[in-house]
């Protein structure tokens, strides 16, 4: 075999250095899609995998993180109880970067009230639903993002109203809210990227086509729905701190640049006029007339970095509390004699 | 064997006077949220600044405001501290139980009242003391809210007149209790002072109680187990604490959220070296407990009955994914809310086998609030030494009521992190999560952020090899699971080992956990006075330790005494010794309140007349 | 007494041929998600229609697609039904596993394999039949995802010639499964049939295995307990159920789904007589249950041992607060998420302690098909008459595999309501939610919808006395727990007894539950046929009934079989029969596979060569 | 003592025939104004009390169901899962009318799953949300609607945002959505007596003061703050289906009439021009700026009753399934014996 020199990142590792045991999804599932875009984010970006951990519930969608950067550490909860995990992982250790992979079974079911309580704390979590309107692990029921009148084989008619998890996310006070889709590839890097840099919750609500259970065209999850019916509102690119901005084609108006804590940027060639994502009740607007459209609307849907990371909020000394040194987790006897004296 | 009458028999002073010093009990009768615990507890402490051994007991309702709440005192120069069935004093200043109250006080003992009550049984065995409360208080010119607090603190002055307590020390107690503003402090002595003077001049001390001061608790600090816990957990290097508010837990996250800033933050920078968290609900707790034990953090959340329920399946996860963490369960009364207020041992099966499929937890039992202190480091050091989550099985009446004590000694144990492995310990020896290296049952864990690449690996609660690759197959589940049984083998050796006494010829054994043995302790030593020789072993985990078979096999019979209604440490007992199973007697009663000495007397005595 | 080898011993038949008929089984091992499950059914339903006894497992991974599945088939002259340890036909179509599933092939077996699988090991002792598989997929001309199918349908074809099975009855096999959509079935028969001939031509049959005809299975059923348990629950008059999806109960509530529009229509308004709802996850599917249980309807919900953790507050609720429900636990393997597709026994004590406190759950243990339908029924009855939650514990192996049996006959057992009063009874005899007015521990209750303003009262998870009413007393505390405690013993007499089978002068008595029961059963006549006689008892249920004592009591031992690590219904029983715990050892095994009749005898044997 | 004849309604009953328990609540207790307005409304609508049921979680809002309305079946549940218990009580007859009483705890922390997919359901519950912004009953700590930067004794300062319940229930598919002011009894009995005639789910999120950890005139949760900043958005009133409808005053643009299912109707007076309640975006709209104004807005958020309630979805028959005869739930021996044929 001929030796072709692979293609290395910043850390001098090839993209395969991301990769982790091989998927046992089904071909096609659009979670696989998003596992790939992660790894080359990750490789792009040059991430040090140890700096980061990567959590899940349960379902198709949460087995996923095993089938990415292999040198992260992993932490594959129970269903719906991702949020907490992570939470306590980033008391834990806010240093480190947190990808947390849901499902809309996982976060929109049995997970509601963690995810609503997640994006209120606003810890450093980029939170990604992988969202196929189906029970996948479980084979097939409706989840509760599924339409109203959608009629699957297994599961019969569904009756119920759609939770929307972008909508819930920004009621719920998150600053980072994205819709995506997992057919198209760029749109996701480029939000993983800037959720990354975002210093807070960020919710990606990937809708990621179930091939087994619900890829129906009639689906609005499903991949030929989403390839026909996806309506970007802007073309996104994250422009990371270091890099040197240069924009072609500028047209005054045409162009939004939203500066993030760090120093990098997300550029917005706006595709739908008047969209401004940094408008809250815009944003609630527009999520609500693309529910009522059945429009299939995706990008950057809102932005807000006024609300600080819990840890700072707290005032959390800078190193990890899970490895503090002894002394400074016990204090001193003199400390505790105090106390006692004062409980004679 | 007989059972002594719940009143000690009364000496005859110097004086020549029939009286009965420093060995009775007061029961304060009023509703709650009016403030009466300032008084009640100024009561508790001035008797203990004389020098006096003295426990309160404050039996609460489940509401904010105006049910009835009993306040007892027991004081006791021999130190005895256990509940008592009947209180000689009584303070009947609730209406709504002022006749019930006045029913249950037992002859010979006295009733100090508010003039205004209704309908008030005639009883002419106990000695009555009625307190013209409307015009006392009209005389203090208070309004509004003031009138309650004031109403209490007049029983406090018409109590310390007719008991001989000093008012110095009332003085001291209130300076303490509001933190030395003396302006409250002087507000409220005045009250007390002038319902002292009215009793001194209208009412005639016509009875046999008193107390007087002696040298017995000098130095000693007044905590409940709550605080004494939250203290402990300090101590025992917790960073990350999360928590859901139940009663009666609450107070130890409050004792951890009133010390943390005091203790702990780091002095160089002036930030926080923890982090507690108010979740949205028990599940959410304990998630981020385990997430945090995941990341090396000493993490605890503290909880009661309910919360135990709701995180049975996370606390399966820990066992089976091998993740620390410490829960601390204050337990009330169950099944159910059941008894919010209340105290109980019956979370001890929902804890040693929370979760489903085969688990097995390991629970600590302090029975007093030195352990309470302690076992904030034990806890902790056995969930990270052991990968495990840690229950700390309290109760209400150990967590929320005060107790008298020697001040707490440093903690002699270390901080111990367990088997964590470094980036160069992984390039040197390798790493597979759970490959039982030592034989004990315990792998090596990495912590996130670790830089080798080797180290990372994916927790779960699923199937899962040595090296912690998912699997299906049947020999990796059996071999994980005989695994984590050697380490529940491993844990007997070091989970603290039962307190014994043992007494020579002892006629029968008891065991028992938890802060019964105050009662315990005072039964054995009642029936040690009538010549019956009993030996007591106190256990303080589970898993159990070795000990406690060669305990057992010593004696014919060994009562399990429990406040729970199915005997659950007995079950327990029973399936860990079969052969023993049939010495082994149940002595179990669960209706709220703290065992008494008597009652345990009674029902021993029952029980061994019927193997007699 | 020795272990039969695992493989019968060959005949040599009438054309002088050595030949084993009607007694090896095959193991499929192919990937899931291809349609595998298709083929497999047709392979058993076709032996099942030449009426031969057989039993079909299904070893599945937990994902969708793509990871290895293997489907055992056991063709038993004799009806045994257990799972085999070893199988003598193994058709090898998946290249992960082909290796392995060569190598544990027993000797003398064959095996039916792809002949594109690669490094395949050399063995002598084995019959080897290649498949050309990909020629054969030529020949049919599939694309796409009809070339797994096929796939599959080309196994059976060559399987079909090699064991003699009838063609006709693959043919009817699929027309049953395809639901009579005959072009479905001609178009799979084709393929059937072109591999069957091929492998006439190509194949030459050098093995003893192969199928006859018998007559043993005229007019059976084919049905998963799942199936059965649904349809109980249907006849038992389910008028709510609710559910949230986890393996490997979704089956009964599909089930459940199915049949109620074709049962459970009302025939004058053409309306629902039902309803089913998908939670949003267990805690709702259990508080649903508990509601609608409250106001009369004979409600229930499925799961498995996650759910049950997650129920374990409302379980608590449900059992203090009195309230009917049932809950189905089809149970896999744990501790926490487990092994999701694989069987064991290992919530008896998650079930029977369910809840914080002082709580005991009646359980069901269905031991077959017949029983999961019985209870549909027995558990409404049992609930509504004991106003319990009242657990129903089957288990993947029964619940998901097909099983053979008579058809069901109709439910003799009635539809019992329990003490429920009518308005006019109110009026006549007065109500007292609580009251022990029958001295059996169970009350009489008011359904919302009662007219009589009396009859309304406060359902709640807090202390009450007998009237409903709010209580922190100790005294009504304690009369409640009693009664509830009389009410487990009054349960005693009503669950369904044990089934015994007792043989005269046995050496030693068995007690299990559940499915289980196959193995046993087969193992018991295996032992017979060595000499060793044998008692067997089989629990239906906890509480445990007073006849459990009278069977140990006639045993120097009884061994307690189930399929978990810790020995749980082992625990139970030593506790309630403490007299009675060295007599009773536990064989306690659990790596997710069904039992089979050669591990019990290996460890029967090793246990009683220990006693001896 | 003079018998001075008392009031009776339709069905001959004083209100004190409305009575239940007397309160264990602190007196002054916002929830305590509640049940009294419960009780007025059953009194003035002719309730039946059999015909109803009453349900609770747990806190001092949860225990005030043991103090309205004795002659009704009640149900005090456990922390946060009313919704469930109820959803399985209408299930098992839904002929009855239920009210849901709960906190903001209750309601907006643990039971924020539950709260979340009852709205989806639309059964037939009036919810009503004790709102305190506190935990009463486990004294003071912030519940998940007390306001960013709160100050309170026991519990410092809250950190994060509020959970807004009556925009959590629009987004989950609530057609009857309100908010009050248990100061301001007249307005509390409107809406509750149109709530009762709603067909489907009708959320009443009404601010109840908790006197004792939570009534500081700095609290948006308090009395004094209530009194001061109430906006109306509308005069409220409700006329049920029987009454004459006569409208005084009426000038035109002014008034909003809203025809209920059952024939019922609410008047609602403009107070503020342009508020349209069956307007879903704007409603959404309106609580976002108020949320950021901190002003305190109260009547019919929203309203819509194009959802049927789930019994009719599911095509339940009319009687209560609960106490169907045994004919009805258990099918014929004929039946068994073809699904047996059917799986020989
Ligand atoms: C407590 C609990 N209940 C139920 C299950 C079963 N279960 C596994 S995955 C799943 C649903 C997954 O759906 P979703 O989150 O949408 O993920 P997907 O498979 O569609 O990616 C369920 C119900 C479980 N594992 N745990
Ligand atoms: C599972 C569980 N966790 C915690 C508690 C303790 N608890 C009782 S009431 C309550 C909060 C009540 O707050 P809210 O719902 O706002 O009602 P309020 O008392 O303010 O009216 C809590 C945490 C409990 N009863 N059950
Ligand atoms: S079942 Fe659906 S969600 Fe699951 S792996 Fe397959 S395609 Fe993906
Ligand atoms: S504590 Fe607050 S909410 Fe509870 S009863 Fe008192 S005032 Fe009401
Ligand atoms: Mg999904
Ligand atoms: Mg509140």
């Amino acid at each position: 075999m001929t030796s072709r020199r692979q293609r290395t990142n910043s850390l001098g590792l090839t993209k395969a250095d991301y990769n982790a045991r091989p998927t046992t999804l089904c071909q096609g599932c659009g979670h696989n899609s998003i596992s790939s875009q992660i790894i080359n984010v990750a490789f792009e970006l040059g991430i040090e995998q140890h700096k980061m951990i990567k959590l899940s519930g349960i379902g198709c969608s949460s087995k996923s993180p095993a089938y990415f950067l292999g040198g992260t550490h992993g932490f594959n909860a129970l269903h719906g109880r991702m949020p907490s995990v992570a939470t306590g992982a980033l008391m834990g250790n806010h240093q480190l970067q947190a990808i947390g992979v849901s499902g809309d079974g996982d976060s929109g079911s049995i997970g509601m009230g963690q995810f609503k309580h997640v994006m209120r704390r606003n810890l450093r979590l980029v939170y990604i639903v992988e969202n196929n309107g189906v029970y996948g692990l479980t084979k097939g029921q409706f989840s509760a993002t599924a339409d109203m009148g959608q009629f699957l084989k297994y599961a019969g008619l569904n009756e119920l109203p759609p939770i929307d998890l972008c909508m819930e996310a920004i009621v719920a006070g998150c600053g980072f809210v994205a819709r995506s889709f997992s057919g198209d590839a760029k749109q996701v890097r480029e939000l993983l990227k800037a959720a990354l840099s975002y210093e807070g919750t960020a919710l990606l609500d990937i809708i990621s086509p179930c091939v087994t259970f619900n890829n129906d065209e009639s689906s609005t999850k499903s991949y030929p729905y989403g390839r026909l019916h996806e309506v970007q509102l802007h073309d996104i690119s994250f422009v990371p701190k270091l890099d040197e901005i240069e924009i072609d084609d500028y047209q005054p108006g045409t162009m939004k640049e939203v500066e993030m804590h760090d120093g990098s940027q997300i550029l917005l060639r706006k595709l739908e006029e008047d969209y401004d994502p940094t408008d809250r009740m815009g944003a609630l607007h527009r999520l609500q007339w693309a529910q009522e459209k059945q429009e299939f609307i995706t990008g950057l849907i809102y932005y807000d970095n006024s609300r600080q990371a819990l840890s700072k909020v707290m005032n959390m000394i800078d190193e990890p509390l899970g490895t503090l040194p002894n002394e400074k987790i016990r204090p001193s006897k003199e400390k505790l004699d105090q106390v006692m004296e004062n409980l004679i | 064997m007989a059972i002594r009458s719940a009143i000690p028999d009364a000496a005859v002073d110097d004086s020549g006077q029939r009286s009965v010093i420093n060995d009775f009990s007061i029961v304060v009768a009023t509703a709650n949220g009016t403030g009466s615990q300032t008084s009640n507890l100024a009561i508790l402490r001035a008797i203990y600044k004389m020098g006096i051994p003295v426990n309160g007991k404050n039996i609460f309702p489940s509401n904010i405001q105006g049910l009835p709440t009993w306040y007892h005192i027991r004081v006791s120069k021999d130190g005895y501290v256990a509940r008592r069935e009947n209180s000689e004093v009584l303070v009947a200043f609730n209406s709504d139980t002022a006749v019930q109250d006045l029913q249950d006080l037992p002859s010979g003992g006295i009733c100090i009242y508010r003039d205004d009550l209704k309908g008030l049984p005639e009883r002419t065995d106990v000695t009555m003391y009625p307190v013209p409360l409307v015009r006392l208080l009209r005389q203090t010119g208070a309004k509004g809210s003031f009138r309650d607090r004031y109403t209490n603190m007049i029983y406090v002055g018409v109590v310390a007149r007719l008991l001989d307590i000093d008012l110095e020390k009332l003085d001291l107690a209130l300076d303490i209790h509001f933190k030395r503003r003396r302006k409250l402090v002087d507000m409220n002595m005045e009250v007390i002072r002038m319902a002292y003077d009215w009793a001194m001049e209208n009412l005639e001390k016509s009875d046999p109680y008193r107390v007087a001061p002696m040298n017995e608790t000098e130095g000693q600090i007044l905590i409940t187990g709550n605080e004494a816990g939250g203290l402990g957990s300090i101590f025992g290097g917790v960073t990350v604490c999360t928590w859901y508010p139940i009663t009666p837990s609450t107070s130890l996250v409050d004792a951890i959220n009133e010390y943390l800033p005091q203790l702990r933050i780091d002095e160089e920078t002036g930030k926080a070296t923890y982090a507690v968290v108010q979740a949205e609900d028990e599940l959410a707790a304990i998630g981020m407990v385990l997430g945090a034990g995941w990341v090396g953090a000493r993490a605890m959340t503290a909880t009661s009955g309910p919360g135990i329920s709701l995180m049975t399946e996370f606390i399966g996860l820990g066992y089976f994914a091998e993740l620390p963490g410490v829960v601390w369960d204050i337990q009330r009364v169950g099944p159910s809310t059941g008894l919010p207020t209340r105290t109980g041992q019956g979370d001890v099966l929902a804890a040693y086998f929370c979760g489903h499929g085969d688990t097995k937890n390991v629970v600590l039992f302090p029975g007093d609030v030195h352990e309470c202190f302690k076992f904030g480091t034990t806890s902790f050091n056995l969930a990270e030494h052991l990968q495990t989550p840690v229950f700390v099985l309290s109760d209400l009446d150990l967590g929320m009521n005060n107790w008298l004590s020697e001040p707490f000694d440093y903690p002699e144990e270390p901080i111990i992190r367990g088997k964590v492995l470094t980036a160069e310990e992984v390039a040197e020896k390798g790493f597979k999560r759970f490959a039982d290296i030592d034989g004990d049952g315990i792998g090596y864990r990495t912590l996130p952020g670790n830089e080798h690449p080797l180290s990372a690996y994916f927790t779960r609660g699923t199937g899962h090899n040595e090296a912690a690759v998912y699997s299906e197959r049947s020999e990796d589940w059996l071999e994980n699971m005989e695994r984590l049984n050697r380490k529940l083998d491993t844990a007997r050796d070091l989970v603290p080992a039962p307190v014994v006494d043992e007494q020579e010829d002892a006629d029968f054994g008891i065991i028992a956990f938890g802060s019964t043995k105050f009662a315990i302790e005072e039964a054995r030593d009642r029936l040690a006075a009538e010549g019956v020789k009993t030996s007591f072993m106190r256990l303080l985990a589970l898993p159990l330790s070795n000990d406690v078979r060669e305990f057992v096999e010593k004696y014919d019979r060994v009562y399990v005494v429990e406040l729970n209604r199915d005997g659950q440490m007995h079950m327990i007992l029973q399936t860990e010794m079969p052969d023993l199973a049939t010495r082994l007697v149940s002595v179990a009663h669960l209706d709220g309140m703290p065992m008494t000495a008597a009652w345990l007397m009674r029902t021993l005595q029952e029980k061994e007349g019927e193997a007699a």
